[in-house]
């Protein structure tokens, strides 16, 4: 007998879990199939904190959020089945699935796929020499296995995923020589870029790769300007000794399943996706796609794309009443709403935005170099000056995140109702200097200022998550926005705790006329 | 767009049409259309076969020709053609394990023999030394050692380059609606999408969507249509060139010279399938009985990987050989239809006896048993 | 409808470039160059590419090239790359082993 | 390339049984369960294979299975994905020449 499911869920990622548990909650019994050995999808690898709201799982760690999907899910009974592959969607909604030794048959009443997505890869000259790597792969390495890619690296793209592996590969210990872009702007967040650039990686925007050498594994790296014909300019090479390049150049859609299966698909600039409604449903009855399988966005939105689909399955088969269902996709919708919004809202792909929603210019610097400019910086309504210790928030960008406004005990950050403001800093009311709201940027954006503490120094707190941890009275280098150095440095203090979330609060001594320019800590 | 009117308008851009074309050019008839109704070239059973180019286990009535072309196109086809066909002439194994097999083949071979092929059946030791890799439940096999494979992919588009290259206009995306005579002689092809195309000579390749085609002027062929799958393995060590099936019929194939494995196989339910012609979705159980029905006969491929599976429509004829031949009745009109899922190993003198018959020669072999009233009524 | 010949005309001949040698299918070693070549040689659709080069039909089935072949083919032909069709997908969507393949109780579980 | 024993976030790195293992005859130690490919790199072995037709060294790519760059013979099984393949005591892993562990196939 070919065993038989309410919903039949491919793919334990933040998508497929979601839309198993919401299924699950409305009394659905639903399996799901996933081909690795540990569930998660990529949220074990993503070991940086996520922006959002708290509806959002906000400032919690990727990997963290899949625990708590995982418990979310065992606690509602949904059936997670892994090293298990679906090799084939057939028709009448069966899937054929290799568990161990075997091809077990399988139909559901309804079928979600959540397969994620792939790398894309761009050809360059050596491109497949032993050492060059798809991003996903050195986060697989470094995040799953404990092993270092490499010891020295280029980073080819500098979207979210660039950017943020970039940071993971200095966590790792690992050397990242250059960002690298053929865009003449960075795709990703400013934040991200900000927190590798104040470590002194260089970006290299409208570059891309010339070649790379090495005959059984990789020794060098060539990259060189691009004109507007994105042809590169002789002259302009540049070479980097380095043992890995690592390429994050956008992820495709793996919707070949649903392909398989005959599902009416589109092929659109960010991949080849099914055509389906909100909630995910295809153009085959009982056949759902959620989350990157359905058109790439981040796992934030994945999570509510699942909810949305399970709860759309559940009226489907029956389980949950069409008010009910309506009632809920509002719900879901405002909050995936919420996440589409900013200068990294959908409708602004490849945009060049020149102006905040505050009206404040954009820094051209932070988006051609990583890092706003010391004479930009204070335009920004985080940025303020004050007496006494006080938080600097050098947040740029409207995009979808606000733990810092709930962060502070004393009610000093506000954003508003509107998820995607730039928060501003009330200058009335008393910090206290606790740090909550440095511990709590996902982007790393927020530090802590005290202009003066006699003798012609001040401090900067800044959020830490490197190893070695450096040590009260350990003397330094601190480095401005842009990598460079900017003056003597002591840490003075050096706060931990769980509530930082591994997040380290870092509080260097350095002179008066630099606690504005000084952001990071480089040990002597 | 170039002109829409031709001497020889060819439906059916598959391997037959495609040779046909190429022929025609070679022979100085270069204004020629093909219409393909798929955006792609040879989408249909062209490049969906196992490759078989095969003289063994044919009816008499297409043996002759299809060892005409194993004698004099196969072994130059590549060069002819100026692309590596992939042709390899090292004999076809049709084994058997049970003695109604053998007795089977023993029928088989017999035949083929009074007609001039070389073609005998085999002890098991002899298999084994012809192909070490089988196993030992193999008590014989019928052995043919002119029968080959090659492959059916690049077979339809090297005549479809070279056949470009000699000026013949090909038409993708081109699906035929129906055909039109005028003044009591074929002449017009309509399309789905509304353009008119007009030609002398009109060659119906196209698979069991001829049978359509053909009933808009009144020629009605008894085919069938029958869905086959096949599967291909990632690339393995070199085992062997040989060209295998079985007497049991459950699966046949080659290694490629690419290492993979191609086999085709079936689950025994093809009969029940309800699907339209425009589908091509493989079933859930074929590619695990294929898999049981090819290790029964050569164990060591136990561990090999299969990376694709696919199926394909087969234009199978209510006699089982196809229909190759002008219609009387409608002047102008020529049926090659109905290959019956064997059509690609005769494909090269196919399309050199349409293009006889085009040019009013008279074909390499006589296949005047081909004809398309050939069926009559048996009560 | 597609008129080949047209087309041909209209991109006009295979012209040499100094990155023809790099690989894009990293499975069946296929380079960028005979994917242009097979271009102007007529194949259009990435079916035929497949068939004419195997650029796609390695281990990995085209999950790393597809998208890279694509936009080499819709650029020698002038066109978006949504213009060019994704090549079909099938199963198994992993290689399989046979002697797996073929545990499958005939379809009957349990 | 070598191991992190102690991450800023993830904190100390699990500890699992070494093994014991062959490369191309060398024997190597790796962490029972982790990928083949992953006690290889930490071994210092980047080239996994070499290609059939050009002859090319070849290794992990994408490091989850997909694009079937990183396959040996294992056991003597060859297309084996070492990114995805867990590392078992006494396992036989040889460098792959085409589609096998002879380095003629790689020149046929």
């Amino acid at each position: 007998m070919i065993k038989r499911y309410d919903l039949i869920v491919v793919g334990a990622g933040p998508a497929g879990l979601s839309a198993a548990i919401e299924a699950a909650k409305n009394g659905l019994k639903p399996i799901v199939f996933d081909e690795n050995a540990k569930p998660g999808g990529q949220l074990f690898k993503q070991i940086h904190k996520f922006f959002g709201s708290k509806e959002h799982k906000a400032k919690i760690r990727g990997f963290n959020i899949g625990d708590e999907l995982l418990r979310e899910a065992s606690e509602n009974g949904v059936e997670v089945v892994l090293n298990a592959t679906v090799i084939g969607l057939y028709d009448g909604k069966e899937v054929t699935v290799k568990i161990g030794e075997e091809i077990l048959h399988y139909k559901g009443d309804s079928v979600l796929i959540a397969t994620g997505a792939s790398e894309n890869m761009v050809t360059f000259k050596g491109w497949t020499t032993p050492g060059v790597i798809g991003a996903g792969a050195a986060q697989t390495m470094m995040n799953l296995h404990h092993i270092k890619p490499g010891n020295k690296v280029l980073m080819l793209g500098s979207g979210n995923v660039g950017l943020v592996v970039s940071y993971q590969l200095m966590q790792a210990g690992c050397e990242v020589v250059a960002l690298v872009d053929a865009a003449p702007r960075i795709g990703g967040y400013g934040v991200h870029a900000a927190k590798i650039a104040r470590c002194g990686v260089p970006f290299y925007l409208s570059h891309t790769i010339v070649e790379v050498t090495g005959a059984e594994a990789v020794n060098g790296v060539t990259i060189a300007k691009l004109d507007e014909n994105f042809k590169f300019i002789e002259g302009t090479e540049k070479t980097f000794e380095v043992d890995t390049v690592c390429v994050a150049v956008g992820l495709s859609p793996m919707s070949q399943l649903l392909k398989q299966a005959g599902c009416e698909m589109k092929d659109t600039p960010g991949g080849f996706v099914p055509v389906c409604d909100d909630s995910g449903a295809t153009s085959i009855p009982g056949i759902y796609a959620a989350g990157d399988v359905a058109g790439i966005e981040e796992a934030s939105s994945a999570m509510i794309e699942g909810r949305m689909s399970g709860a759309r399955i559940a009226n489907y088969l029956g389980y949950l009443d069409e008010d009910a269902l309506q009632a809920r996709l509002a719900e879901l919708e405002q909050a995936l709403s919420s996440l589409r919004k900013g200068m990294f809202a959908p409708e602004n792909r490849g945009k060049l935005v020149t102006k905040t929603e505050e009206g404040i210019d954009t820094s051209m610097s932070l988006l051609e170099k990583g890092y706003v400019a010391d004479d930009e910086i204070e335009k920004y309504p985080g940025v303020t000056k004050g007496s006494g210790v006080h938080p600097v928030i050098e947040c740029t960008q409207n995009i979808p995140c606000n733990p810092c406004q709930d962060a502070c005990p004393k009610g000093c950050i506000s954003i508003g109702s509107n998820i995607t403001s730039l928060p501003v800093v009330k200058g009335d009311v008393a910090c206290i200097g606790c740090g909550m709201c440095v511990a709590s940027c996902s982007g790393q954006a927020i530090f802590l200022v005290e202009d003066d503490i006699g003798d012609g120094y001040g401090t900067v707190t800044l959020p830490y998550e490197f190893l070695p941890l450096p040590e009260v009275g350990q003397k330094g280098i601190a480095l401005g926005r842009d990598g460079k150095e900017v003056c003597k440095a002591e840490v003075i203090n050096v706060r931990s705790s769980t509530a930082f979330d591994h997040t380290h609060l870092l509080t260097m001594k350095v002179s008066t006329d630099m606690v504005m320019k000084a952001r990071f800590f480089k040990a002597e | 767009m170039s002109k829409m009117t031709a001497d020889v308008i060819i439906i059916g851009g598959g391997v037959n049409g495609c040779a046909t074309a190429y022929y025609l050019a070679k022979q100085g008839i270069t204004d020629v259309i093909v219409l393909e109704a798929n955006k792609s070239v040879g989408h249909g059973g062209s490049s969906r076969n196992g490759g078989g180019v095969r003289q063994s286990g044919r009816d008499m009535r297409e043996l002759p020709y299809a060892m005409y072309a194993v004698n004099n196109m196969w072994p130059t086809l590549s060069e002819e053609l100026g692309v590596d066909v992939e042709y390899y002439q090292r004999g076809n194994l049709r084994l058997g394990k049970t003695d109604a097999h053998i007795a089977k083949l023993e029928g088989m071979a017999s035949k083929s023999r009074e007609l001039g092929l070389n073609m005998n059946v085999v002890d098991a030791k002899t298999v084994k030394e012809i192909c070490p890799y089988l196993s030992d439940e193999v008590i014989g096999a019928s052995w043919c050692p002119t029968d080959g494979h090659a492959n059916p992919m690049l077979t339809t588009l090297a005549y479809y380059k070279r056949a470009l290259e000699m000026g013949v206009r090909f038409f993708t995306d081109a699906k035929v609606k129906k055909l039109e005579k005028v003044k009591g002689k074929l002449r017009k092809v309509i399309l789905e999408s509304g353009e008119v195309f007009e030609g002398e000579t009109i060659i119906v390749a196209a698979g069991y969507e001829s049978r359509y085609i053909a009933r808009t002027v009144g020629v009605d062929v008894p085919l069938f249509k029958y869905f086959e799958e096949a599967l291909v393995t990632e690339m393995q060590p070199h085992m062997f060139d040989i060209m295998l099936g079985t007497a049991d019929a459950d699966f046949y194939g080659h290694q490629a010279q690419h290492g993979s494995f191609v086999f085709g196989s079936d689950s025994g339910l093809e009969d029940g399938i309800d699907m339209d012609i425009d589908e091509l979705k493989t079933s859930s159980l074929t590619v695990s009985a294929g898999c049981r029905a090819i290790m029964g006969y050569i164990p060591l491929l136990a561990n090999a990987k299969i990376v694709r599976t696919w199926g394909g429509w087969i234009d199978m004829c209510h006699d089982g050989v196809p229909v190759i031949s002008k219609v009387d009745e409608v002047p102008g009109m020529i049926l090659a239809c109905g290959f019956t899922g064997h059509g690609f190993g005769t494909a090269p003198a196919v399309g050199l006896m349409l293009s006889q018959m085009v040019m009013g020669k008279e074909t390499v072999v006589d296949i005047s048993a081909l004809s398309y009233d050939r069926f009559k009524s048996v009560r | 409808m597609i008129d080949i010949q047209e087309k041909l005309k209209e991109i006009g001949p295979y012209v040499e470039a100094a990155d023809d040698d790099v690989l894009v299918c990293r499975c069946e070693e296929v380079t960028k160059g005979e994917i242009r070549q097979a271009v102007h040689a007529g194949m259009f659709t990435m079916e035929e590419i497949r068939r004419y080069l195997r650029s796609g039909m390695g281990l990995c089935q085209g999950q790393t090239c597809g998208k890279l072949v694509k936009g080499i083919v819709a650029r020698e032909l002038k066109v978006s790359p949504l213009e060019i069709e994704p090549a079909t997908s099938r199963a198994p969507m992993r290689p399989t082993e046979m002697r797996i393949m073929a545990q499958d109780g005939g379809g009957a579980n349990e | 390339m070598e191991r992190i024993q102690t991450h800023p976030i993830l904190g100390d790195s699990p500890k699992g049984k070494l093994v014991s293992f062959t490369y191309d005859g060398q024997v190597l130690q790796g962490i029972e369960g982790e990928p083949i490919s992953a006690a290889l790199r930490v071994a210092g072995v980047m080239t996994h294979r070499y290609t059939k037709k050009r002859h090319e060294p070849r290794g992990v790519f994408c490091a989850i299975g997909r694009c079937t760059d990183c396959v040996m013979v294992v056991n003597g099984m060859p297309n084996i994905r070492t990114c995805i393949t867990p590392l078992e005591e006494g396992m036989d892993v040889r460098t792959q020449y085409g589609a096998s562990d002879k380095r003629e196939e790689a020149t046929l």
